[in-house]
């Protein structure tokens, strides 16, 4: 019983931890992506609000959620107000199998990796719900996109990591961090890692594949019809996805919470600083490439997906597969 | 019995998550200020009066590539049991794998010969 | 005839229904503080004084400094409303709509001559213009200019920031009393204006045409 | 028939017959003839002209007491030859209201005929038969006024929203007006195709355009743009104004390129008063037009772009766009609405400063227009969304009547600083860019090469500029009656003007032949068959403005 009563409380402590560090990551990822930006573009982004602008996003969360919460006449009313929660909760969930250091993960799910990809889905399904329900044209092709996009590019993504799962041989996420003592994956399977990063920024919606809100043709895309808090935990759950699809990234190819440099310490709270940083940096990246490139067209971008990443990714797995067994055959 | 604690947590986090979504929710229904302009809850587009609702049956080539991708996307999921276990087999299990991408591709291929890729 | 626009001149927001109590707690200060610091406009644009929002925004002039750089492009994710331009009959209707759009508390800047009071255009017996934003949505800052640099747009905005922060904003409008014009067209001609096709093939028209005769 | 052989005066004169036939002098009044025709020939006219590779430049009418005349340009690519052709529409003391007042409509042969002759119908009450779409085009279409007639003396004051309200009111019957009835039948009946308004309120259509797409899925099967809302009454205004009053409006016309309508506003008036003005000003007019030129496309080119998606070169293009609005304001003291041009002159000399800056902005921006190249030219993704995208034919391009940039894409070397050349452009050295494809990215391409020429052409009038005074003295408050025309090459196209005077103090009729109003049309014939992403880049290609469409 006491058993069970603890179990209790630790989800309730986890989760409100994670929670809150949902909100806090978001908020400063947002801030980190104006300054980013900015910086791209000649200005200086927000400087005033608290010190070098740290504060304007928490100004900005406070204001959208002293906002009027527009319930649209001609909507599905239900459905509308039940989006957000579908693409936010998942997203929540996906924090449970992050390895932080070497004895500290929530849990170690068997499945791994694949369990992220299954919520990100779930998030898919509410952006889908988003557009139909708003009864809006720009939401309703916004979300159309989203989903195009998203199976799309999910195939791409689940190929790349395949050459991971073959050499480390397992799909959780401390094992495969524990495969990558000596080399990291990114080293072994570098194409992979191209494909699961250009994969995860159309997952990510982000530009140059972020079509689905694409501001110049759909004026918001799936939140057009969105205000207030329901559109801030939109945009929570799109910046919680990124940050959740870089530390995957950063597990599977750049050895997770390990140090980058031998002999610094990697230990439970080393680990999670090292983590951070990498997913960060990958961040980083992900900014710096949405403010450098223009937007792909729909089909041109379902074409890439296609044609382009899916007979790679499959060519990464079959030659993985023959190294592999190559390696076998002559040691 | 370990997989029902595992997966216990999952349901408390996805709870934990639904309820910070409908605490957000909810709180600006009390602290928010209202409008009463007259178009307040009509649809926008543009500031135009939209012609016709947005429930309309849509372009078919996005349910097309749906039904690819369920294709795809089953034979990806039986992949990665084969490929955990792939090391410890030989070139047998290399030939299976192959003929299985081989397999998906073509798919690919069907696809692309039938004009799926090409919009215009 | 002359009738009052009732519509017009209703009161377009309430106050936050828990101010009472919130104002004790000084959680309502909080919140302007945070509403003043984050105001993001909505990407419209009517006229000349667009372009110098536009150049507001760019790299110069920098609103988002100041947290005001975040333009939305859907009002109902704008908390400001930048009238920047002459306003048309024609574009009034889609202004009421957009503001009524737009999700309280929402405040709205009249940039340039023409959203003051109809500008450089404004003459007796005009018939293209709306001579200021005020007849039909409230105003809460009016930015002289034709048009106004981006420093006087910023400045607007920051008085705007000041109205939010010491809960001045009410947004001032005047009294629109309209006319309502009498249609005593005759019947064919009315068929004429309202013969209206999407590019379809054309029907006869009702008057006879010259080259058909001869 | 259409003879081609004959050149089209002596087949007006010989199988026409007009009714009255004037040669002009292309220099002092801007046409090479007139001609008054026959109602019932003007199709026949329109035809010919279409063979012999006229476009219409411009559609017009006339108030005078007793009759209407609609006046049409035609002129020609390859040589200068504005021609002039009337038709007269007798009043027979009748009123607009009446419907009696009919000419025949060409616009199954031009298809830019169709908007000038809406606008007509809108404005003078002239009903055009066989008209395809005849509605109002700039005003709202509940709209009883014709503004343009000379009995029209405006609505009484305080009436000003009389015609917006009535839209306005919460019963939808008011909004009912706005759509063609056979639109939302047919959107109710059809579930699979759907109608979407892309503007007025949207992020990529460079102000107030509404653009009505008739979509399937993501595909446009048809478009129609909507224009009037930014519609500010110029020319009326024009009309009750003097002709110094009048600058401020050339100023607000096009806003992001407003030297060029000074420039053609002056060389206008001037034409009609036969004064040349000093060569100082010259070089000083054209070293503002095409200083404001580069900072019209840097200005078009950062909001192409952000359509595009690509956010990023909107700012650079702005930055640099900031430095040429600063050389501007020494001299000008103006950032946007520039009003520094006078008849035979100038406001006042530039600023001693202004040349040291412009030398030392040029080699900066020569600079930058290669960061340009290697940032968004040479970009992968951005040629792809922009080749073989949105093609205008010469054909179309006729038919249209595009002019400027947009029709050097598609292979037409027409700019009119070499094509009709005023000022002292002929002594300059600069070339036309011309490509041959016709879709975005030659549009694209053309606009940066002119950049590219007008620095050069910067360069050149900085170094031959001659001292001098920058003003005629006093002239003369009216011009002498007449009718003139005269075009300049604005950023944009073809900015004609066409004045009647009648000898006082303001014009008697200005029509402003804007180039964004027929190149605007032009989408019409790109947009069916993209997808709305393409919508997006072949709106932005074309460069509009939308206050210059709507006057």
């Amino acid at each position: 019983m006491s058993f069970i009563l603890q179990e209790i409380i630790k989800i309730i402590l986890y989760g409100t931890l994670v929670t809150l560090f949902v909100s806090v990551n978001a908020l400063f990822l947002i801030w980190l992506e104006r300054r980013v930006s900015a910086r791209i573009q000649l200005r200086r982004g927000p400087i005033h609000v608290g010190w070098q602008g740290s504060l304007q996003t928490v100004a900005d969360a406070i204001k959208l959620l002293t906002k009027e919460l527009v319930l649209p006449k001609e909507s599905d009313k239900f459905l509308y107000m039940m989006a957000p929660l579908i693409v936010f909760a998942p997203i929540v969930a996906a924090f449970l199998i992050l390895p932080l250091g070497p004895h500290f993960v929530m849990r170690d799910l068997n499945i791994g990796f694949l369990f992220v990809f299954s919520l990100t889905n779930i998030s898919f399904i509410g952006i889908f719900i988003a557009g139909w329900a708003s009864n809006n044209k720009y939401a309703l092709l916004g979300s159309m996109r989203a989903v195009a996009q998203n199976i799309s590019y999910e195939i791409p993504l689940l190929l790349s990591t395949m050459g991971v799962v073959m050499a480390a041989q397992t799909m959780k996420m401390s094992e495969l961090v524990a495969a990558q003592e000596k080399t990291w994956f990114i080293a072994t399977q570098p194409l992979a890692f191209l494909i699961f990063f250009c994969a995860s920024l159309a997952e990510a919606n982000r530009a140059p594949f972020d079509i689905p809100e694409a501001e110049s043709e759909l004026v918001a895309g799936f939140h057009t019809e969105y205000s207030g808090m329901r559109f801030a935990l939109f945009f929570l759950g799109e910046y919680t996805a990124i940050f959740i699809s870089s530390a995957i990234a950063a597990t599977l190819f750049l050895g997770g919470w390990r140090s980058p440099v031998p002999g610094l310490p990697a230990g439970s709270l080393a680990g999670p600083f090292w983590l951070l940083l990498k997913t960060y940096g990958i961040v980083f990246v992900v900014m710096w490439v949405r403010w450098t490139f223009p937007r792909l067209r729909s089909d041109q971008l379902m074409n890439f997906a296609w044609k382009v990443l899916i007979p790679f990714a499959i060519l990464n797995v079959f030659v993985t597969a023959l190294v592999i067994q190559c390696q076998k055959f002559f040691a | 019995m370990s997989l029902l604690h595992d997966y216990s947590y999952v349901l408390g986090f996805l709870i934990i998550g639904a309820g910070f979504v409908i605490v957000n929710t909810l709180l600006p229904l009390l602290i928010s200020p209202r409008s009463r302009g007259a178009n307040a809850q009509n649809p926008y587009e543009s500031g135009e009066v939209p012609i016709g609702g947005a429930w309309v049956q849509f372009d078919v080539n996005y349910y097309l590539f749906g039904l690819i991708f369920l294709a795809f996307d089953v034979e990806a999921a039986f992949l990665f049991p084969v490929l955990i276990v792939f090391k410890e087999f030989g070139f047998a299990a290399f030939y299976e794998v192959t003929l299985f991408l081989a397999l998906l591709s073509l798919a690919i291929l069907y696809a692309w010969k039938k004009g799926l890729f090409s919009w215009r | 005839m002359e009738i009052k626009e009732t519509l017009l001149t209703t009161d377009t927001q309430s106050l936050s229904p828990v101010s009472g109590v919130a104002n004790f707690f000084k959680v309502e200060d909080v919140f302007n503080m945070a509403r003043a610091n984050s105001l993001w406009p909505l990407t419209f644009g009517l006229a000349c004084c667009a372009i110098e929002f536009m150049a507001g925004g760019a790299a110069r002039f920098d609103m988002d400094r100041f947290g005001f750089g975040v333009v939305r492009p859907s009002p109902r994710q704008a908390d400001l409303m930048i009238v920047a331009g002459t306003i048309s009959r024609k574009m009034v209707p889609c202004i009421k709509t957009l503001y009524d759009q737009m999700p309280a508390p929402k405040y709205v800047i009249a940039l340039g001559g023409c959203a003051t009071a109809g500008g450089p255009f404004k003459y007796p017996g005009q018939y293209g213009i709306l001579e200021g934003i005020d007849k039909i949505i409230p105003v809460n800052v009016y930015v002289p200019g034709c048009p106004p640099r981006p420093e006087a747009l910023i400045a607007g905005i920051m008085e705007l920031q000041r109205q939010i922060k010491s809960k001045e904003v009410k947004g001032t409008m005047t009294q629109a009393v309209v006319h309502d014009s009498q249609d005593n067209r005759p019947a064919e001609y009315k068929n004429a204006i309202s013969r209206v096709e999407f590019r379809k093939p054309p029907t006869p028209p009702a008057a006879p045409s010259p080259e058909n005769k001869s | 028939m259409p003879v081609l052989e004959k050149d089209i005066t002596s087949w007006l004169r010989e199988v026409v017959k007009p009714e009255e036939f004037n040669e002009k002098n292309l220099k002092t009044s801007g046409v090479l003839f007139e001609a008054v025709v026959a109602q019932n020939k003007i199709r026949e006219v329109a035809r010919e002209f279409l063979a012999q590779d006229y476009f219409l430049e411009s559609l017009t009418a006339v108030d005078f007491a007793e009759c209407l005349e609609v006046v049409y340009h035609f002129n020609r690519w390859s040589e200068p030859s504005r021609s002039c052709v009337k038709i007269l529409v007798p009043k027979n003391d009748g009123k607009p209201e009446d419907g009696r007042w009919t000419a025949p409509s060409i616009s199954s042969i031009y298809k830019s005929a169709a908007w000038f002759e809406r606008e007509i119908f809108e404005f003078f009450g002239i009903i055009f038969t066989d008209h395809p779409n005849l509605k109002r085009l700039l005003l709202p279409e509940s709209s009883v006024i014709f503004p343009l007639l000379k009995s029209f003396k405006g609505e009484p004051a305080g009436s000003d929203v009389t015609q917006s309200l009535k839209l306005m009111k919460e019963d939808t019957e008011g909004f009912q007006i706005l759509y063609p009835q056979q639109v939302t039948e047919q959107a109710t009946k059809h579930k699979r195709d759907y109608y979407l308004n892309l503007g007025p309120q949207h992020p990529s259509t460079h102000g107030v355009l509404r653009v009505l797409l008739h979509l399937d899925g993501e595909r446009v099967i048809d478009a129609e743009p909507i224009i009037g809302y930014s519609h500010r009454h110029h020319e009326k205004m024009m009309e009750i104004q003097t002709y110094v009053a009048c600058w401020p409006n050339m100023g607000r016309l096009d806003y992001v390129g407003a030297m060029s309508y000074n420039f053609g506003y002056a060389v206008l008036v001037e034409k009609a008063m036969g004064v040349t003005p000093p060569p100082r000003v010259e070089y000083i007019r054209v070293l503002t037009t095409e200083l404001n030129r580069l900072a019209s496309h840097l200005l078009w080119a950062g909001t192409f772009l952000m359509d595009l998606g690509a956010f990023t070169p909107f700012f650079y293009c702005f930055d640099d766009r900031e430095n040429i609005l600063d050389i501007l304001e020494m001299t000008t003291g103006e950032r946007l609405t520039y009003d520094y041009f006078r008849f035979g002159g100038l406001d006042k000399d530039i600023h001693p400063d202004m040349i040291p800056a412009i030398k030392k902005f040029i080699p900066e921006f020569k600079k930058h227009l290669k960061d340009y190249d290697g940032l968004v030219t040479k970009n992968i993704i951005f040629k792809k969304r922009t080749r073989n995208l949105g093609i205008l034919s010469k054909e179309a391009a006729i038919s249209y009547g595009v002019t400027g940039p947009s029709l050097r894409a598609s292979g037409v070397p027409f700019d009119l600083r070499r094509a009709e050349p005023y000022s002292i452009y002929p002594e300059l050295d600069f070339n036309i860019p011309t490509r041959s494809e016709g879709d975005v990215y030659s549009r694209y391409w053309v606009r940066m090469k002119e950049m590219e020429e007008s620095l050069k052409i910067i360069a050149q009038v900085i170094e031959k500029m001659p001292a001098g005074e920058v003003t005629l003295g006093k002239l003369p408050k009216n011009v002498p009656k007449g009718e003139y025309y005269s075009a300049v090459e604005s950023t944009r196209g073809l900015f004609g003007m066409y004045l009647i005077s009648d000898g006082s103090l303001n014009p008697y009729r200005l029509k402003l032949r804007t180039p964004s109003f027929s190149n605007l049309n032009s989408i019409i014939h790109m947009l069916p068959g993209c997808l709305i992403s393409d919508v997006v880049a072949v709106l932005g290609s074309i460069d509009i403005v939308l206050p210059e469409i709507d006057r």
